[in-house]
């Protein structure tokens, strides 16, 4: 064992080890045993290539909104380009990255293997939903060059409707069909955990990332229709003039809000949860404890769920609505950061009497916990009522949310990533390099999105394309923060890259976890497990595992 | 490391099952009773996200119903109460069908599991048909929202010989909100019969070849799921938009 | 020690022209910065004791000082503790947020009224004087100003920072903010909700001026005919007057001093006559039939611009009697000879 | 591999016995269902007020119901189905409620 060393790595030997002859990746070969495999973990191989290139592709419209914003006059794009920037930023980054972002890679890899399943209920379902994934992909790619769509993310009526010739119908069909994508890998989630449990996995002998995603899938099932709904009226409304939500006609535009909101603000808990899932992996491991009050962190994630669906009016206090149901909803905003805060300081106290090591994953749990602190409190400042007058639809909530969604999921994606890169692919990826970039994108975050804050306060609009030249050194800060930021997000895919062919090989359990994915080699089987285990022991039972190892010693001696 | 002795075991427990009794069984399952729970419950969730479709256009006609109702009655009157009635008996003998189609499939009787669903999909055409007349009617009349909307008849009833009450100009217009909802609502409903006619060509095709005569039904019961939740879709559709107030003047 | 010209320009200008705090020029603005400054200092708290919790324990508990982790099941009593006080401290903070929010969009009653219509890509602002500016709003300080607001096409969203309000401007529909301001100067006007294109041209000057200054401006730059009076010539020349004459045997409900009182409908409710409900009455008459009359009102849905219905609206406001309506019916062939009433500002 | 298989994981509430609804049940159940249509288009005919559609709904309701009991053999299914059909039209009461307490409460205040 590891003993006063500072790290739990624990690697076979590197003169003798050899990849297994037999994996999931060596298994079948040929593009088209991965375009029509039915196995979860190739599926998360190929959610992994897309989504990256849609981070990317989205982070480049982001690096461009931030040159823009370098100057406070107009001077590199256009208004239409900038407004199509910002819009492809938003709808490519939640639609088409964050929503599938951990459940659909992560999660679609390790869910069926942590609660010892060989596969998810629905192989092909799991594929059709990667297929309609990228069909919703490639649509709003055609939006994009086929001249952009400026709507915002937010896909506003009367705005969306009737004041914009932009392809807002591609897009929104683009992400409909993409919704659809989600909907069936939360499906598929519920169904497999409820269903597929290896004997003796209990509820609460689960791992929490399971709890996390349960959680999610609940929310991706139950809200994503109505944004299917929604986004169907508008494109009738367009396309055959329809009247529901046009205010000429009778209609009321405040009626399409509460129903996107009823998915967009569920859907922020599709983003954060399966995050929190990633962190309290990660927090267990590395502190060689088991998650501080697992009952409760399970119950929080189904409570956030739960509560998700009671607080959508808060996007829209000063819009109309009545003040009678915003202090309703403002009140149970105030509830649903309850279960958060309860999270914190779950994994905060997990550490207490660990044994903590500081590997990258772990440096990015703490770069989670910190920046979905501050995410989570700004969070407060918006749903007081008073306070959100002045805040909204500035930058301060935008800065707000991107702590939560890159500040927390964002770092949360990564630091799964790289804690299960050694199963992913048996290889692991190099240490200090790694803890380079967390700590660079670390900085970069804060550099570009504290600044935020303030310039929301002194109330600087969001989706500006030029502003008043007062502004001007924030927004300097916070395009050189973006600069940092963007270098801490590219040298993950150069060096996880190299470490496909050159990092040293990581065998079974490189960090000596609990986890069912943990007992098995790594990169797995197509089948998972060569026999279904049998399940006898709690979520991160280190005991058990000291207890196994030492069994296998003695009987392989 | 023991990946060697891992990969020799891969296939050896594959014999292992007590019975392998269906083709269709796949292999990740344990038994087949599992595999036929996981798919009706996921048929069930996958059920779930289509109330909440439907439900936010309910919700939209609840609100605009009550904003409105003076226009959502002089509109209702407008279809037809005996082509509705009559397509909810359709899409209710179109149920029926399926479900005995789900029983035929478990008592294993191929002639009539095709009967029946051939049964089924006629009646889902026969629905479709008078729905097309009754949409045909609303072209005629002008009844689309969009550019041509015309309100006259609604403004000036008694010139196309209709007993209505006469709405006033304003809430003529409004007669708008009602179809554009009369229109998105059916015409969803429609497009789910649609999908679910053409799976019910594959099932006939799949049945006629015997496929669910041996026991393996379960393509056919969460095909019935998914038929029966669009009947009641319909079973509140049609008391909705065509029931809303059918004693003027009272 | 020499920093480059350019950076030393660069500080200097940070130093002159970066503010990290907006000005407090309203009355509302120093309690929204309260409750501010309370959310941050509890924020601050929050991540300060989480960040020296992570931290402590990293240092205390790290692998080389305590090799063998000790488990845990859990505790209790601290978790109650940790899911009592945050819950105590929100609700704390909704109660604050809420009288904050109540401060904001109640407006006193003697506030003085003025319209914002805002259009892609420009807010108008019309003073009851008859003053219309665009992209500019000059108010008196030291008097509470109620805006009512109107979007003609998509939302907007009217936004003073430096007085900590903001409302959507929303087609169709009216809506509120108050402010009072309390220092000279002029700040900025934001439209904070996505517009299309030139969303981020559609900002303006907010002018807040003594009161003498105030005064002087709106005798500048009066149009000559007030809000009311241009109202007066469209209740005319749109016939408005044949029916609501304030004859007792009119067609239509007398109007004056319709304002501000509760009416008994035919369907049966009882509403406040409010600036929202004239503006819908006018366009909707259908949905708002007065008890004892008949719904005989043709729609002017798409005859009146909004700031038509303003100017409607206005008038309807300032109708004490029926005098001057039934002067236009007398005169209603003159009305298009403005009248001479000198420019009148409505307090 | 079955016996593995404890039995608090798989059998109840998750788990029931498969049962086969007979043709004779489903004739009733469309009997009912034709009834129930008559019912609602002739009580669409008399002016019962507010009653109206209350009882249009109730009709369709009850309808809904019987279809989703025996067509859609939930009676016979696990408690987890019938929990998850329960969780969908609760979602949806979510939504008609909660958005609602917008449009009822507008017109109580002035703002």
């Amino acid at each position: 064992m590891s003993g006063t060393t500072s790290t739990i790595v624990n690697l076979p030997d590197q003169r003798t080890a050899t990849m297994p002859k037999r994996d999931y990746l060596n298994n079948e070969h040929g593009l088209l045993s991965w375009l029509f495999t039915g196995d979860h973990k190739r599926i998360a191989i190929l959610y992994l290539i897309s989504i990256t290139f849609f981070f990317f592709l989205g982070g480049i419209f982001a690096g461009l909104i931030r040159l823009e914003l370098l100057t406070p006059q107009p001077d590199l794009v256009a208004s239409d380009t900038y407004n199509k920037l910002f819009s492809l930023h938003g709808i490519i980054m939640i639609f088409l990255f964050l929503v599938p972002s951990v459940p659909a890679t992560l999660g679609n890899f390790l869910i069926p293997i942590m609660i010892g399943a060989k596969d998810l209920a629905f192989p092909k379902i799991n594929l059709l939903s990667w297929y309609l994934f990228m069909t919703g992909g490639v649509l709003t790619l055609t939006a994009l060059v086929t001249g952009g769509v400026d709507t915002g993310w937010t896909f506003t009526t009367p705005l969306s409707t009737h004041y914009l010739n932009t392809n807002v119908v591609t897009a929104a069909t683009g992400i409909f069909i993409a919704g659809f994508a989600s909907i069936f890998t939360g499906l598929n989630f519920i169904v497999t955990i409820h269903r597929m449990r290896a004997p003796g996995m209990t509820w609460f002998r689960m791992p929490l990332f399971v709890w996390a995603n349960y959680a999610a899938s609940i929310l991706m099932v139950l809200g994503t229709p109505v944004l299917a709904i929604s986004l169907v009226l508008v494109a009738l409304e367009r396309t055959l003039g329809l009247g529901v939500f046009d205010p000429t006609k009778g209609g009321d535009p405040l009626l399409f809000q509460h129903l996107f909101w009823f998915y967009s603000h569920p859907a922020v808990y599709i983003m954060i949860l399966p995050g929190m899932g990633v962190i309290s992996e990660v927090i267990s491991t590395f502190s060689r404890k088991r998650i501080f009050g697992y009952t409760a962190v399970a119950f929080s994630s189904v409570a956030i769920a739960l509560f998700g669906f009671f607080v959508w009016e808060h996007h829209m206090f000063i819009m109309g609505v009545s003040n009678y149901s915003a202090l309703v909803f403002s009140l149970l905003t105030m509830l649903v950061a309850v279960p958060s805060a309860i999270k914190i300081f779950n994994w905060a106290f997990t550490l207490q009497k660990g044994s903590i090591t500081f590997e990258t994953p772990m440096l990015y749990a703490f770069a989670f916990i910190g920046l979905f602190t501050i995410g989570g409190m700004t969070g407060v400042f918006l749903g007081a009522l008073g306070m959100d007058i002045h805040l909204t639809e500035t930058y301060f909530i935008v800065a707000h949310f991107h702590y939560v969604m890159v500040g927390g999921m964002l770092m949360a994606f990564l630091g799964g990533i790289h804690f299960w890169w050694p199963k992913m692919f048996g290889r692991m990826y190099p240490e200090s390099l790694s803890k380079l970039s967390a700590v660079t994108s670390f900085i970069g975050f804060n550099l570009t999105f504290m600044p935020q804050f303030v310039l929301g306060y002194l109330g600087m609009p969001r989706r500006y394309h030029a502003y008043p030249p007062e502004f001007q050194v924030l927004n300097v800060l916070s395009t050189a923060g973006a600069t940092v930021l963007g270098v801490g997000f590219l040298l993950p895919v150069l060096y996880l890259g190299w470490s496909l062919k050159y990092g040293a090989i990581a065998g079974n359990n490189p960090w000596q976890a609990t986890g069912l994915e943990w007992q098995i080699q790594s990169p797995p089987l197509t089948e998972n497990f060569t026999e279904i285990p049998i399940v006898t022991q709690d979520a991160y039972d280190y005991e058990w595992l000291a207890n196994k190892t030492e069994h296998e010693v003695t009987t392989v001696g | 490391m023991d990946n060697a002795l891992v990969a020799s075991h891969a296939h050896t427990h594959e014999e292992e099952h007590e019975h392998v009794a269906l083709p269709q069984h796949c292999h990740h399952f344990e038994t087949e009773q599992q595999q036929r729970e996981a798919g009706t419950f996921g048929m069930w969730l996958f059920l779930l996200t289509e109330i909440m479709f439907f439900g936010g256009l309910f919700f939209a006609y609840l609100l605009y119903r009550n904003w409105y109702h003076d226009a959502f009655v002089a509109a209702s009157n407008q279809l037809s109460i005996k082509l509705g009635a009559i397509n909810t008996a359709v899409l209710i003998g179109s149920g029926y069908f399926m479900a005995l189609g789900v029983w035929a499939a478990e008592v294993r009787k191929k002639g009539l599991l095709v009967l029946f669903l051939v049964i089924t999909t006629v009646l889902g055409f026969v629905f479709l048909g008078i729905k097309y007349v009754e949409y045909h009617e609303k072209w005629e009349k002008h009844h689309i929202p969009g550019e041509h909307f015309d309100v006259s008849e609604f403004v000036n009833p008694q010139a196309y010989g209709l007993k209505e009450t006469p709405l006033a100009p304003d809430m003529a217009q409004k007669t708008q909100v009602f179809f554009s909802l009369y229109f998105a609502m059916t015409g969803m409903h429609a497009l789910h019969m649609i999908i679910g006619i053409g799976l019910l060509f594959w099932l006939i095709w799949r049945a006629n070849r015997g496929e669910f005569s041996s026991g393996y039904v379960a393509p056919i019961e969460n095909f019935g799921l998914y038929w029966h939740f669009v009947d009641i879709v319909w079973i509140f559709l049609f008391p909705l938009l065509y029931l809303i107030n059918r004693h003027p003047g009272s | 020690m020499h920093i480059s010209p350019v950076l030393w320009q660069f500080l200097v200008k940070w130093l002159h022209a970066s503010a990290l705090f907006p000005s407090e020029a309203s009355t509302i603005a120093p309690y929204t910065d309260a409750l501010y400054f309370f959310l941050l200092l509890i924020t601050l708290i929050g991540v300060v004791l989480v960040g020296a919790l992570v931290f402590g324990f990293s240092i205390r508990y790290r692998a080389a000082r305590n090799p063998v982790a000790t488990q845990v099941e859990g505790s209790t009593l601290l978790e109650a503790t940790w899911t009592i006080i945050p819950l105590a401290l929100f609700l704390v903070t909704f109660v604050w947020g809420a009288l904050l929010y109540f401060r904001i969009y109640t407006p006193p009653t003697n506030s003085m009224n003025i319209y914002i219509v805002g259009k892609q890509w420009m807010w108008k602002a019309e003073h009851p004087g008859g003053q219309h500016e665009i992209n500019a709003l000059h108010v008196p300080i030291g008097r509470p100003v109620q805006l009512t607001m109107i979007s003609q096409d998509v939302f907007h969203s009217f936004s003073i920072p430096d007085f900590r309000v903001k409302r959507e401007v929303i087609p169709g529909r009216y809506s509120t903010v108050w402010f009072e301001a309390t220092d000279a100067g002029t700040y900025h006007i934001f439209c904070t909700q996505y517009c299309g294109t030139a969303h981020s041209a559609m900002i303006g000057d907010i002018v807040a001026m003594s009161p003498e200054d105030y005064e002087s401006w709106t005798k500048q730059s009066t149009s000559g005919m007030s809000l009311a009076q241009n109202g007066e010539r469209l209740f005319a020349s749109m016939g408005c007057n044949s029916c609501h004459s304030g004859n007792a045997a009119a067609r239509g409900p007398n109007l004056a001093g319709v304002y501000g009182s509760k009416l008994q409908l035919a369907n049966g409710s009882q509403v406040l006559v409010n600036d929202a409900y004239l503006r819908d009455a006018i366009l909707n008459p259908s949905q708002h039939v007065t008890a004892g009359y008949a719904p005989i009102m043709p729609t002017y849905q798409g005859q009146v611009s909004e700031d038509g219905l303003i100017d409607l609206v206005e008038y309807i406001k300032t109708l004490d009697n029926n005098y001057r309506v039934q002067q236009t019916l007398t005169t209603s062939q003159s009305d298009k000879v403005a009248p001479t009433t000198p420019g009148m500002v409505k307090p | 591999m079955s016996e593995y298989h404890d039995a608090a994981n798989v059998t109840n509430p998750e788990h029931a016995e498969h049962h086969i609804v007979t043709p004779m049940t489903y004739t009733i159940i469309f009997a009912t269902l034709l009834t129930l249509t008559a019912v609602t288009v002739g009580a669409a005919f008399v002016d019962l007020g507010i009653m109206n559609p209350v009882i249009a709904l109730a009709i369709a309701s009850v309808k809904g119901v019987v279809v989703i009991l025996f067509f859609m053999h939930v009676m016979y299914q696990s408690k987890l189905i019938k929990m998850t059909v329960g969780a969908g039209f609760f979602t949806f009461l979510v939504l008609l409620t909660m958005t609602l307490s917008d449009y009822i409460s507008r017109a109580w205040g002035l703002w």
